[in-house]
Formats: structure tokens, C-alpha cells, sequence
């Protein structure tokens, strides 16, 4: 049984399965308030980054580390076959258990991340292979280490380095997009992003923290925000939304899962048709548009 | 579009309020300090060395030979794309600090000459609610960039910013990549970036422009960061260095390539410009 | 210049004096092993999973399809450009080190299949004079990475290597540089070089061809250094990690993508080959 | 007064500039043994990185960092100029007293220093400035942190960067040529010698400890290797000898450097003349020629 999550309080006492409940469960989910899209996003039973490469990619290696200091499971990368074509494949990981989520350092990347984004997706460029990112992070980590060895400048170089393929890029949010910890891996040609995925700038606890001076302002400052795929798609900052299962993607992670894939695929599919040129024009053009 | 103003020794009128007194008191001391030694010294304080904040116009006389420089207008995206409101409204903010600083944003851009190399030179005014990085931000580096390239020119950015302003939420986020984006075509046609790190340079603004200059260089002491000192004593409980996060601390770890004192920011600019660029040495 | 040979499923006769015997010891446990066990096994104890140094025949036919592959002779460069003799001649140690291998010196290529994929693969055999880099090695990669060229050909590398052969001096570091260019040369053609770190991986072979591979994959428990543990824990007077040097312990460190046992490499080497090279799996 | 080496000896009972001395003096640098002139490249007095950037170019700029973990003062890079022109100045720095070794690590580079090479190589290239290299190592550092950092990745890479780079690039061995500790900075299109360096693939100590089992060896392991320039310039494996004061660089610290800087200049102006392809060209004849 998933986790019910504070505002679903209401399923407790129905019976999965029948009739009252779907009901219930739909009508809570066609009006989620942006906080409570942020909880969803972050629901524990939610599929997470190896969740999907396990489910939607063949053929996975994964390639680990920056070839300068470190390994870091919190993004992980590697070559896969998406419906049979080869891709570079990054996704952040923020584990299910205590174990994976230390492993994965609850997704959030230092800078080796970072870096061995980088390279693999310079190695995309380099064999002509499209790049598939899947991103799920509250940030950056925010430690001592991350910032000795420059997480704003790694950040920083992989923004670059995404802008700078010559081969397409295509981003899902497929939970949290938290701030610059996330456009490290998404500034890509299409920025999809789940149905009851969050993708923002600071967190709305931060964001409550720091305007309002008080935390428990969080619901008023994710409605400001405007972080729901709704809200970003209203405004052309992302490209599209990918249905969930009536309930969220973590009562049918299947399913959830295989409409990623069926989406992204008809996605790649288009921009691989297009030369390297007009694919950078085309990508300029959006970022240049973006926000204006 | 770019409106030529000559501006004489003393800083712009606009920001020279507190130039009007004789006296002042030093933020960082306490010292009450003569008014004209503090701008004459470039705004450090001649008791303690506390480099104060400058503003654009005092920068640009700094740093362009002879005080000469050529503004460039700054474009001015449509106000508060998400209507938002905390205890106030944003619209209300940017009145306030339109108000106190008596400009429209927080970058403000300049073309003038450097040791004889024409350069383009955008400055961050932190005293615009805290020299957050909203579209303004991202279109002032676009257009500046732009220039740079049309002039073939070398780019110098100074940036002075808390980080993202988050009364534009995710368009804050998407200066990032569109910010970088305008720096990539100066290094694809070979014009020299620089980014001049000042006091304090946090936040996304790290993550980004601030952090892909061909040549970093740091005022002495200034805090560089990208997560905030608090924020890592706070949720990791680590104790930090009391060096953490300042322009030395960085050049240690390999991401600033000169820290130099105020005094000495003109003269070795105009060198690295010029050696960069070529242009024989006057 | 390539002759074809077919190798049947047991070694090479030239390295397969051991397997004459029935039985054997195995060099890190001691134990008694079926000698049969052990080579149908890739060389790995059956008793302990210490791994043997393979041949480079033995690796060519681990790891071609149907064990099928043609030999690509390897130039030879004159003999002892430095007349060079220490307590034994130079001459005279090329010439037991070719008795003893059938060789003429450390480094063999051939060219086949794996899952599929045309692959030429160079490999070091570390019985010829510990795997040591002199002008023999370089000619031998330059030409081996000229063959991929041609062929536009994926390019294996599989060293292991005590670092630099002493007896040609300056002559083995200059192999360094010139190795590199042939792999540039791969790299600009788009062709995947995959370096297959094996036991030991050491000296200035690490220093060279053998860190710039598009993808690092590593036997289990290999040792890659620069510095030799010794040397360091000697020179430094520091403790050292036991698993300090291991292909595992690189692989943390951000230096190797993939740590593999022996019987997974043919199929992990297959399938990175497959997806570089957009070749649809069998 | 310079400090003696063993077998300047006979020197002591001399008088400095009497024609008695300067014979003597000749007489012993016109028959220095491999291993003499081992302890002559090594000599505290020698011109080190920093002397010849302080002494042969102008307006030096020190650039720091390799932007990804620190700063190393061993290997010491930057803009300046040469006799007005424009270029990177690589140059490796051993220190000259107990603070100054300490500082630049005895001029032993971690490979922090080799990927700082590596950016401002890409810098020279990107700015069009040539690259001139300043050898004195006894190697790369040889410490667990500098294994745990991939030293032997960073010098194949800097290596690579050299071979590269679409800009001229010298290199002059002013002391000890270390190794790959040395080749990282000297794959170039011209690689000069000091009159009294030497340039070697492992120390004459070491060579002796490996083949002899004796380090008292190291005067044999010296002649056998053949580590001196006139050994590296009879198998053309440099380009050129610069010539020394009689009795060393370090006897006449100035003029030693000031005739490299003349060497250099005349040497940098030919291959200026160079279009990229033609030294692009020029570059790879020669290291597929070397030591074949
Ligand atoms: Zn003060
Ligand atoms: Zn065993």
C-alpha cells in the first residue's frame, strides 16, 4: 500500500478499488494545491531515477565519475537504448531507504556529479548520441565540500554544456527540479515535466524562510511561486505534461513510467530528424524567447 | 540607444547623498571617516580597509580611462511576471528600489576604454534589492553581450548579488542557461570574458555567468558562494574555516585566478585586457 | 601484414606449457587446482578468484567472437638504442624475454569481432619484461590505432605494465606524447577508444594512453597506479588505504567507469562497443 | 658566492676571476659526467620558474586554479609577455629556501598543476598566444593525494593538450627534466636544453635502485640512460642546446637567462610565421618521427 500523504486523509477509511474510492482519490487529485503537488512530487513510493532506467531503458552501463576527483551516486549516468536507440542517459537518484537514500546522498549532486555529467555528455556529442535526463532533487548539496570544490562553477559548466550539444537533449521533471541543482542537467531542447512535478527556483519552505521570515508559510509561497508543470507550462517555460495515473505516479509506477517513455520517445524521434544546425538555432531561439 | 555621458571625478550625484556630509560613519568600523578621503580611496574606508559596496556609475569611473564611458540603456523587461506578493507586493518592492536608487534594475552597463582596449563593462548595483538576478538581470548580460560581440570587444562582468530574486520564481531560475547562452557566442568568437568578483557574489549568480570567465579576478576579502555560510553551518553542523567562501578561500580551491585590492582592480585588468587582446601596452 | 589464425578453444601452445600439467598451484592461494578448471575458468583461481595475467592470444580469444580474430603484426624497432646495459646487457634480456614468450615484444594486436562490432584490440602481455614501454610499445599502439583508423574500427587497449622500460631512457618517455597524438587521431574521427585497465596497470603507461579512453573499464581488483604503493608509503611516510590503487578504489575516486569480473568483460566491452558505435545488439 | 659542488673541489684554494680560476672552472665543465651534470641542473642557485618570469618577460599576470579542486604553486602559469609578445608562461618552480620549497612544493606538481596547465594551454589556443614552457622538475608529486586526484590522468591530458594546441608552443629544460612529471609541459613543437640539464624517463638514484639494486650506482645509471643534452640533442630528440656560462647557470644567473630569452624569442618568432595547419602538421612529422 502506498503512503497516504497528509491531504488524503479522506481514503483511510474507503476501500481501494471500488468506486467511492476512485472517486475520492480523483477528486482530491483534480484540485492539488501547489504545496500539496510539491508533497506528491516527493512521495517516497514515487519512481526515481533508476526506477526508470530499469523500466524504460535497455542495454543499461552505467559510467561512473568525473575523471577528476570523485564518483557521485546522486547523479547517475551512463549509455542505455531508449526503444532501441542508443542515448546518454542522466538521472538523479535520491534513494528509497536509508541505505540508498546515504548511497545516493538524497540526490542531492556535488560538483563530481556535475562534472561527470559533463563528460558524458560531451561523450554524447562526441559518438552522436542523444541525451535523456531524468531530473529529482531538492538541489545541490549544500556542504563544505561541494562548495570547496565549486559546485556554482560545475553547475555553471554543465548548464554550458547542455546548451552547447550537437546532439538533442531532453529533460523530464520527474519529481522535484529544485532550482539550479536541476537546470544543471536541464537546459535542454524539450523540458517536459510530470503532471504533479514541482520544478522552482528555492523550495517553498525556503522561500516562506526567507520572505515571509516564517516557514510555515510554505502553502502561500509555492501558490506564489507558481511551481506546478501548470503553472511553468501556462508560461512556456516547459514544453509539455506528462500525464500521471489518477492518483500520482507512485500508485501506478508503471504506468507512469511507460508514458514517460512513450512520451519522450515520439519526442526524440522528432528532433532527431533535424541537422545539428537547425537543432542549435532551434534551441537558441527558445532560450532567447524564454521568459521575455 | 547608447547615450554618451562624461562624468567628472566625483561619483554620480545619484548615489553621492552621503557625499553631501563632511563625516561618515564606516559600516564595518564604526570610525567616523572623512567623507572625501573615503571616495577619493575608492571607498575603502582608510581606518579599517572595509571595501564599502559601489555602485555601477563609481565602478565604471574606476576602472575606464579618464572616467570616459558610453552608458548603454539597459532593457527593462514588463514588471512582476508572477503578480506575486509576500508581506508585500513585488510591484511594491521595485517602486521602492526604483525610488532609493533612482534606477530601473540592478545591472547597468558601460562601453569605455581600459588601459586603451575598448571593452564593455556591466556592473551589478547591489543596492537594488540586493543585486537579485530577475529577467532584468538576464536581458541587461544579453544585451551587453550582444554589444561586446558587435564591437568585438572584450566583456567584463561585475557582479554584486544575494542571488535569485524570487519574487520571479522559475524566470529567475531561466536567466541561468540564457545568461550563458550570450557568454558562449563571446567565446566562440574568440572575445576575452572576465569576471570581476566583488562583495558578496551568492546564489545562482554563481552558478552561472559569475562562474565561466576566462579570467576570474576577486576583491580582496570579498564572499563568493553558492550556498550561503549560514545554510551549511545550519543544516550540516559542520564548522567552517573563517576563510570560507571569501575571493582567497576560492583562489585556494582553484576558482578565482587573481585576488587584488581595490587599488590595483584598474591597473590589472587593463593588463590581462590588454594582454588577451593583443593591444601593445601605452 | 595481417595473417588470419583461428584459434581453437584452448590457449595458445606458445603459453600453454602450464597447462600440460594436470594440476597446478595457484600463485596467490597455493592451492592445488585442476588445471583444466582453471583456463576453461579465464584464468581465475577456482579456489581463491585471484586473477592470472592472460596473454594477449589467451585475451583475444576471451573476448572475439567464436574466439576468432586475425593477428596484426607489430612493428619492431630496432634493438637497444642506447647500447644500454646495467648488470645484464639489454640486448641479452630482449633476448631471453623473446625465448621465454615466443615474442618479440610486449604488445600484440588483432582484429575481430565482439558482439558484433569490428574491433581492433591491442594487448599487453606483462610475462615480456613486465609489460614495460619502450619504442616497441609506442610503434605497436600508433600502428595498432592506425588500423581502427582505417577500418573506422572501435580501438581496445588493454595494458598491463610495470611503466617504462629503463633500458631505452628518454627513447620510453618520448612514447608517451606519441602514443597520445595516435589516439587523438581516433578521437577526431569519432572512433571509440575503451581502455581495459588489468592487473598491474602501472608507471607512465597510466600517464599516457592508458587514462584517456572514452570509457575506463577495469578487471576486478586491478592494480592501477602512477606511483607504485611503496614508493609512496616509502617517499611520504603516509598510511595507505588497503584498497588504495584498486581498479574499485579509481572508480571512487572518478577515474574508472566500470569495475568487472573477468567473465563479464567480453559482454560489458560488447555492449559499450554496441551502443558507441549504434550497432543494434544480436 | 655559489655554493660548491663535489667535484668543483679544486676550486676552493682559487681566487674567483683570476685567470687560474677560469681555467680551472672551464676545465671542469668541459668534461662534466652525466652525473655531474645532474647535481649542476639540481643546484640551489640555479635559475628557477619564477627567476626567468621575473627576468625574461614583461607584464607577468599569474593566473591560479584548475577550476575544479585547487591551486598548485609547483607549476607556476600566467600572461606575460616575450620581447612584447603576447604568450602563456608555463614554468615549474622548485623554491630556493625552506619557505619557498615548501610553498612550491619543491616544485613537485599535484595534478591540480597539470589541469591548470591544461586550461591555460586551452586559453593560448582560444586567444591565439603561444605557449612557452619552463622545465624543472624532478617528476609529479608522488603522494596518495596526488593518486587519489588521478595525477597520471592529468598528465596524459595536459600531454594531450599540448599536442593540441592550434598556437606555437617551446619548451626549455632549465634544470631537471623529470619524467611524465616534465613531458606533460614539453610535448611541444620545440623542446630546448640547457647546456648542463637533463631530461630523463626516471633519476639516475632511481635507476640504479630498479636495475642495479644499488642507488650508489646512479653515476652508471646516469652515463647508461644518457640523460644530458648533448645525448637528448645527438638522438634528436630535442631541438636545440642553449648554452650556459662557463661553470654554469647558476655561476652567471642573468646572462643564462637573458640567452635564453634571445633563444627563445628567435626561435618562437620562426614558428609565429607558421600558419596553425602548417605547425599542426609540422608537430605530428615530428613525434611520429621521434626516437624512431
Ligand atoms: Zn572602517
Ligand atoms: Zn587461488
Amino acid at each position: 500500500m502506498v503512503q497516504l500523504l497528509p491531504f488524503e486523509k479522506s481514503l483511510e477509511k474507503l476501500e481501494v478499488g471500488t468506486p467511492a474510492y476512485d472517486k475520492e482519490l480523483a477528486s482530491i487529485y483534480n484540485k492539488l494545491s501547489s504545496y500539496q503537488k510539491t508533497l506528491v512530487s516527493r512521495h517516497a513510493d514515487r519512481p526515481h531515477g533508476l526506477d526508470y532506467i530499469n523500466r524504460i531503458f535497455t542495454d543499461f552501463q552505467e559510467l561512473a565519475g568525473d575523471r577528476f576527483y570523485g564518483e557521485d551516486q546522486a547523479l547517475i549516468g551512463g549509455l542505455a537504448r531508449l526503444d532501441g536507440m542508443p542515448v546518454v542517459v542522466l538521472a538523479q537518484e535520491k534513494g528509497h531507504d536509508i541505505a540508498t537514500r546515504q548511497k545516493h546522498n538524497f540526490g542531492l549532486a556535488k560538483p563530481e556529479g556535475y562534472r561527470k555529467a559533463i563528460r558524458l555528455m560531451k561523450m554524447a556529442d562526441q559518438f552522436g548520441l542523444p541525451v535523456i535526463s531524468l531530473v529529482d532533487t531538492d538541489g545541490a548539496f549544500c556542504g563544505a565540500e561541494s562548495e570547496e570544490r565549486g559546485v556554482g562553477e560545475a553547475i555553471a559548466q554543465a548548464t554550458a554544456q547542455c546548451l552547447r550539444l550537437s546532439v538533442p537533449m531532453i529533460s523530464v521533471i520527474i519529481g522535484a527540479g529544485g532550482s539550479g541543482g536541476a537546470i544543471a542537467i536541464a537546459a535542454a531542447d524539450k523540458v517536459f515535466m510530470l503532471e504533479h512535478s514541482v520544478y522552482s527556483v528555492i523550495s517553498p519552505e525556503g522561500c516562506a524562510s526567507i520572505l515571509w521570515r516564517d516557514p510555515m508559510m510554505k502553502e502561500a509561497a509555492a501558490d506564489a511561486m507558481k511551481i506546478t508543470a501548470q503553472d511553468l507550462k501556462k508560461m512556456n517555460i516547459i514544453d509539455g505534461i506528462i500525464d500521471e495515473p489518477v492518483g500520482g505516479a507512485q500508485r501506478a509506477r508503471f504506468d507512469a513510467m511507460d508514458s514517460v517513455k512513450t512520451f519522450v520517445v515520439k519526442e526524440l524521434k522528432a528532433l532527431m530528424k533535424l541537422s545539428s544546425k537547425d537543432l542549435q538555432t532551434q534551441r537558441r531561439k527558445k532560450y532567447d524567447a524564454l521568459t521575455r | 540607444m547608447a547615450n554618451s555621458c562624461k562624468f567628472p571625478q566625483k561619483p554620480h550625484a545619484k548615489y553621492a547623498e552621503v557625499s553631501d556630509k563632511l563625516w561618515m560613519t564606516c559600516r564595518e568600523c564604526g570610525d567616523m571617516i572623512y567623507s572625501k578621503k573615503f571616495h577619493s580611496n575608492s571607498k575603502v574606508c582608510p581606518s579599517c580597509g572595509y571595501y564599502a559596496a559601489m555602485t555601477p556609475v563609481e565602478r565604471f569611473e574606476l576602472l575606464f580611462d579618464g572616467a570616459k564611458f558610453e552608458t548603454i540603456e539597459m532593457p527593462i523587461p514588463s514588471d512582476d511576471p508572477l503578480k506575486f506578493t509576500d508581506k508585500v507586493s513585488y510591484a511594491d518592492r521595485l517602486k521602492k528600489y526604483r525610488k532609493s536608487t533612482g534606477e530601473q534594475d540592478v545591472v547597468q552597463t558601460a562601453v569605455g576604454k581600459i588601459d586603451g582596449v575598448e571593452t564593455v563593462v556591466l556592473c551589478f548595483n547591489f543596492a537594488f534589492m540586493g543585486g537579485s538576478m530577475g529577467r532584468a538581470v538576464g536581458e541587461g548580460i544579453m544585451k551587453a553581450a550582444g554589444e561586446a560581440l558587435a564591437r568585438k570587444a572584450p566583456f567584463v562582468l561585475i557582479p554584486a548579488s544575494g542571488g535569485a530574486r524570487m519574487q520571479e520564481g522559475i524566470n529567475s531560475l531561466m536567466q541561468m542557461p540564457r545568461t550563458l547562452m550570450a557568454i558562449e557566442d563571446l567565446k566562440n568568437a574568440g572575445l576575452p570574458y572576465i569576471v570581476v568578483l566583488t562583495n558578496p557574489t551568492t546564489g545562482g549568480v554563481t552558478a552561472s555567468f559569475a562562474m565561466v570567465g576566462d579570467v576570474h579576478i576577486a576583491e580582496k576579502g570579498a564572499v563568493i558562494a553558492f550556498a550561503g555560510r549560514r545554510v551549511i553551518e545550519g543544516t550540516i553542523g559542520e564548522k567552517l574555516p573563517d576563510d570560507f567562501q571569501t575571493a582567497e578561500y576560492l583562489r585556494e580551491h582553484g576558482m578565482v585566478d587573481i585576488v587584488v585590492e581595490r587599488s590595483e582592480l584598474k591597473s590589472t585588468l587593463g593588463n590581462v585586457l590588454s594582454l588577451l587582446t593583443n593591444v601593445k601596452k601605452k
